[in-house]
């Protein structure tokens, strides 16, 4: 292949969308690839015994993912939280590869010191919070994060995920009311990814479109092609920034497709062949290279470029983790408090281990 | 007789019920075309059909709630939890609800809850979880923890004709790893509020139940090999409500007792069953009651720190020391 | 006052809506005025002392709890779940009176024997379900009662209220879904009083009207004057109509007023004076008065009858109740299994009380 | 000095604490304009403004919730359920977001929820709960339980300042039948994890926390004037982490103890400390542990019945009989 022009970059970059420039396009593409090659990554290493439990992949959602975290602003201390198939909303807050295969593996050195699994993991630095499994319990979570912010004056922004089926729990619905009536600067990410395990849609909700749901609550609704990374990021873009603005909540529903089973284990047995193939031909990542090279807003060495530079970094973060120790045994019995109990408590092991 | 796993035990006893009394039904998340996140529900949905497997929302409360509105009305709902973590989730509609529905309001309520609990299977502190703890709190409800194939299958018939309201925590780490033979036809109920002597002895008891019972049978073995102890051990397999009778037994028997389960020390199970040995036996103890149990912590993910949280044969083989030598 | 000539009650039978007859107007005036007269019977012996809690009133909302149970079919099962502003709906059931004296009384003879207060109680029989306190549940347990109907093919439809206020917890939430993805026979009434205790319906909520909440759901949404009786019970039974036809769930907004405070001793400080004058003067029974009189669908003559029945009905509950005894201590002890523990549990008390 | 009632001493202890650290707010359900149900916070919506004060939905798992985000980022929310019963909604928030948000995550999570509970007002079987067993059994959380004016403020004080989520359980008997004399300034601090000695004693010792701490009191003094007796009573304050060092001192001076709780029996803190007893001090016992609580039923409105479940005075002073004569 060889490159184009420059002129014809050039000419395309005036029509970038959303108001991106190339730079942001290519880490767009970077994010992109980035999490569709570290999963797969963790699917070999899965292969291989050396995750030590679930594996949960996010192929075919990685627009979903990389264009909504895309659309905070970092630098204003805005936060999100992610699910199990926001891997790429990690890696655009700042997570590093070499972490996540810590988690996995369950590594000393991962950011839960191997208390927990997969991307449940957080950093308030970086600005995500860990979720855990119980499905809705971080739209009250977020709420109070967005809270704080409103209640102190800054102008941050909070974005918060949710699958189709986690919008049916209690949780859910508690805090997307008192994130509503509070006018918090939320921005809630409804995926609709078809599946909640097993479950099709019209089993988990009675609406067609999840985006119905935000009528319930008051808020504004968008509904967006969540393969379309541009279009991910420029509905989320425009959420955060009425939030920000003071206009508190959007309720955003991205469609999209969960193409692996809930998690590595499941074959899917349950998925019509037909609508599989009908979402592989709408990759996420292929359309946007295709959108890229047609504009010419990239060219192909770029995005061979920001390839290459995965793979580098992937293999360094493989090679790294895997090395690393366990956790110490006698590690897990700190930091359930502040401090330690004040005296040696009888409800200890009555034993020490080797 | 044919040798059966634990799961297919139970699914067996679920599978009898409902061809046997139509009134009973399933329903849970994924339990219905897709068998269950553990397949226990696996061909149910081919049997029974659509009505009697039903797949809900993701809506805990709902589960419980709804299984409980059918139960007034005469059904046998059974209510699958996809991991017995998720139960939390429906704690008020069980506890407030459901456990007081008789005593309040002269309703019924013969529902079952079960699903898939416990440990060393490195599914960190989510889907691991030993809820039985949070319950035994709650008169009004009856809870069961099998530890062989022949109580998953006799405890859960048992639990589906109660006519009181039935917690049944089933350990997914037995699932696939115990197996017995048990009798193709016949009726296997296992009576609710009656414990199993799982292994006689003479110089120590160890009282426990679900998957700390296969390891104290194993401590039972290294202790009669290597102290020449005879260790007694008693699989309560009902938590609620318990089998006094047979632990005043035991207890009267050895005169020394240590209790076992997974979960958490402080406010776990073995706290009441101090005590009820104390306030009834205090006079047969030779020794203090002594526990075996999981540290006071979240369970955590990494092999490394799961093996140390959790109660291991070594645990109980010491602590048993400690007590015969007391 | 002299009563109309019968020929004028004729011709204006003819005009009554919803296919209702003369007779059907008068029970449901009488159903009207005996939940007011029973509130002020309450409101008395609890001045006495002699209600043991609190005490709920249903002030100015008769119409929409007597309208909307009046609507279901007692004959054909169906069954509702009520509230405690629900005291009309209770009597439509076929509740007595004097039940309802003995729960507020905790006499040993009320519905519960003594262990559940005010309009916490059930009678299968009857078709109405006790609700416990924790708002909200009771959602899921009709969903329930209504999953039975249908399962067993049976046309009988539940009816479930719920209020602006318990419409913010995760049970109804969870309890409406999945009552709406399996289209089951119920009709959920929100009842639209402006104030959850003290909370006004703008700090509960960020929709302007309940009835939008109906859309999240994928669900029939209607709305109606909860002050008139007839709007009410015209807009519920067709509700439960449509249930009974296999059609599913219909949420009903009906907007009414809270006249007095959360319970007797709330002295409503946080209540504007002129907007409770307003309501007061929106009275449901003032209204259908005038409508039955100005109509020509009653004479006074019959209301004043009605007025009687319902003196000389509470008269005689009232000294019925009063004079019973509370229960026996020791029956405390009863029934919280269908069977007593197998043997003497040691976890009795150790004592016995006298 | 001025003297104060419980719930004057709690709302003074809220109110210190907002004025010292900006970082504190409330939040429930109508504890703003209308100062919550039973008026803790009356006052608090017109000097510290709608901001500090936040009336929110019924949403008892959003509260929570939310308050664990707010505390994340430094902030130190109070939490109001208006009745404790309704915390059971929040359980799931409780056990499994709030309590392990250090240990999985590194989070601090310094909040606290509290609320009013118990019995003895005819408030029927759910406005009358004592939670603290529910969550007893969670390691991650401090559970603290008030039965002075003085305890109540200055553990309201040192559940604000602590920098892990705590549950106050304040009783709604207390609250303005319990008055106390306490300082007008200085900072009056109550710290958590450690009893407090509410009467000396030698022959026996009562443990106990939140009301029944007077009832104890009130059955130690027929004791001393009836038998003679001397009964020492502990109060715990805190549940957890448990003041096992007071604990152990007493059975060691009394060797004979009784634990008293309102909370129904099985599965109720009894156990817990009965069990913790046995191991630690087994030697010095002289009698069983023994326990007076309420029966194991959901607990009735009729004032009847309500006081035949319930622990009364009376059931204190038979069993301490008893254990004195064991
Ligand atoms: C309260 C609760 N119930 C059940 C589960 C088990 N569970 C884990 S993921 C999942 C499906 C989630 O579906 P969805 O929200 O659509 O997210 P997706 O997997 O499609 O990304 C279920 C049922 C859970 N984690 N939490
Ligand atoms: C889960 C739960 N939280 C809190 C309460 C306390 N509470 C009882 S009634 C009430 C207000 C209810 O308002 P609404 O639902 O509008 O009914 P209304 O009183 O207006 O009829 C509250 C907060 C409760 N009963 N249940
Ligand atoms: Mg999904
Ligand atoms: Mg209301």
């Amino acid at each position: 292949m060889t490159a184009r022009p420059a002129a014809a970059g050039r000419k395309a970059v005036a029509g970038i969308p959303a108001g991106l420039g190339r730079a942001q396009l290519l880490e767009l593409y970077y994010f992109m690839r980035l999490t569709r090659s570290l999963e797969e990554r963790l699917a070999n290493l899965y292969r291989q015994g050396k995750v030590i439990g679930g594996l949960f992949r996010s192929l075919g959602q990685e627009a979903d993912s990389v264009g909504s975290a895309f659309a905070l602003d970092r630098s204003a201390g805005d936060m999100l939280s992610p699910l199990i198939r926001n891997l790429g909303s990690l890696l655009v807050m700042g997570a590093l590869p070499v972490d996540v295969l810590r988690q996995y593996m369950a590594k000393a050195t991962s950011p839960t010191r191997g208390r927990e699994l997969n991307v449940h993991f957080g950093d308030l630095e970086r600005g995500f919070i860990g979720q855990i499994s119980h499905l809705g319990d971080m739209l009250p979570v977020m709420a109070g994060i967005t809270l704080t912010f409103q209640l102190r004056g800054e102008r941050r922004v909070g974005l918060v995920y949710v699958g189709d089926g986690a919008m049916s729990t209690g949780a859910f619905h508690e805090g997307m009311n008192l994130a509503a009536v509070r006018r918090l600067p939320l921005v809630v990410v409804a995926e609709n990814n078809g599946y909640s395990y097993s479950t099709t849609l019209e089993r988990q909700t009675a609406v067609p479109q999840l985006v119905l749901k935000a009528r319930a609550y008051g808020v504004r609704g968008e509904r967006a092609d969540g393969n379309d990374v541009l279009a991910v990021y420029d509905v989320t873009r425009r959420a955060v920034d009425r939030a920000r603005a003071g206009e508190g909540v959007t309720l955003i529903e991205l469609v999209t497709y969960r193409r692996k089973g809930h998690a590595e284990h499941d074959d899917q047995h349950y998925v019509p062949k037909d609508e599989l193939a009908r979402w592989e031909r709408n990759d996420p990542i292929d359309r946007f290279v295709r959108q890229l090279t047609d504009s010419g807003w990239a060219d192909a060495g770029e995005l061979e470029a920001a390839d290459a530079r995965v793979a580098g970094e992937l293999d360094a973060a493989v090679q790294a983790a895997q090395g690393e120790p366990l956790p110490e045994p006698a590690s897990a019995l700190e930091g359930v408090y502040v401090e330690p109990p004040r005296q040696a408590a009888p409800w200890q092991r009555e034993v020490t281990r080797g | 007789m044919a040798e059966v796993t634990y799961l297919e035990a139970l699914r067996q006893g679920l599978r009898e019920e409902m061809r046997r009394d139509e009134r009973v039904f399933i329903l849970g998340e994924d339990v219905g075309r897709y068998g269950g996140a553990f397949k226990v529900t696996e061909g149910f949905f081919e049997e029974f059909g659509e009505a009697r497997v039903i797949d809900t929302p993701i809506s805990e409360a709902a589960i419980v709630g709804a299984a409980a509105g059918a139960a007034h009305l005469g059904m046998r709902p059974v209510a699958e939890m996809q991991f017995i973590d998720f139960i939390s989730c429906a704690y008020d509609m069980l506890t407030n609800y459901v456990a007081t529905a008789r005593y309040r309001a002269n309703l019924a309520c013969p529902l079952v809850v079960r699903g898939p609990c416990g440990g060393y299977v490195r599914g960190g502190p989510f889907h691991s979880q030993n809820p039985e703890a949070a319950f035994l709190h709650t008169p009004g409800l009856k809870i069961v923890c099998p530890a062989t194939a022949r109580d998953a299958k006799g405890l859960i018939k048992a639990a589906i004709r109660d006519d009181d309201p039935v917690l049944y925590f089933e350990h997914k780490y037995l699932y696939r790893r115990i197996k017995e033979q048990l009798p193709e036809d016949g009726d296997l109920v296992t009576p609710i509020g009656r414990a199993r002597l799982a292994l006689e002895g003479t110089d120590l008891s160890i009282i426990t139940y679900s998957a700390m019972v296969w390891k104290a049978l194993e401590a039972a073995q290294v202790l009669e090999k290597e102290d020449g102890l005879h260790a007694e051990v008693l699989d309560l397999r009902t938590l609620l409500p318990m089998d006094d009778a047979a632990i005043l037994e035991t207890v009267k028997k050895t005169n020394r007792v240590m209790i076992v389960h997974e979960d958490t020390r402080t406010g776990g199970v073995a706290g009441e069953i101090a005590a009820r040995i104390n306030e009834s036996a205090f006079e047969w103890l030779d020794a203090p009651v002594l526990r075996v149990t999981a540290a006071d912590t979240p369970l955590p993910y990494a092999p490394t720190l799961e093996d140390f949280v959790l109660p291991q044969t070594a645990d109980i083989v010491s602590v048993a020391r400690k007590l015969a030598a007391y």
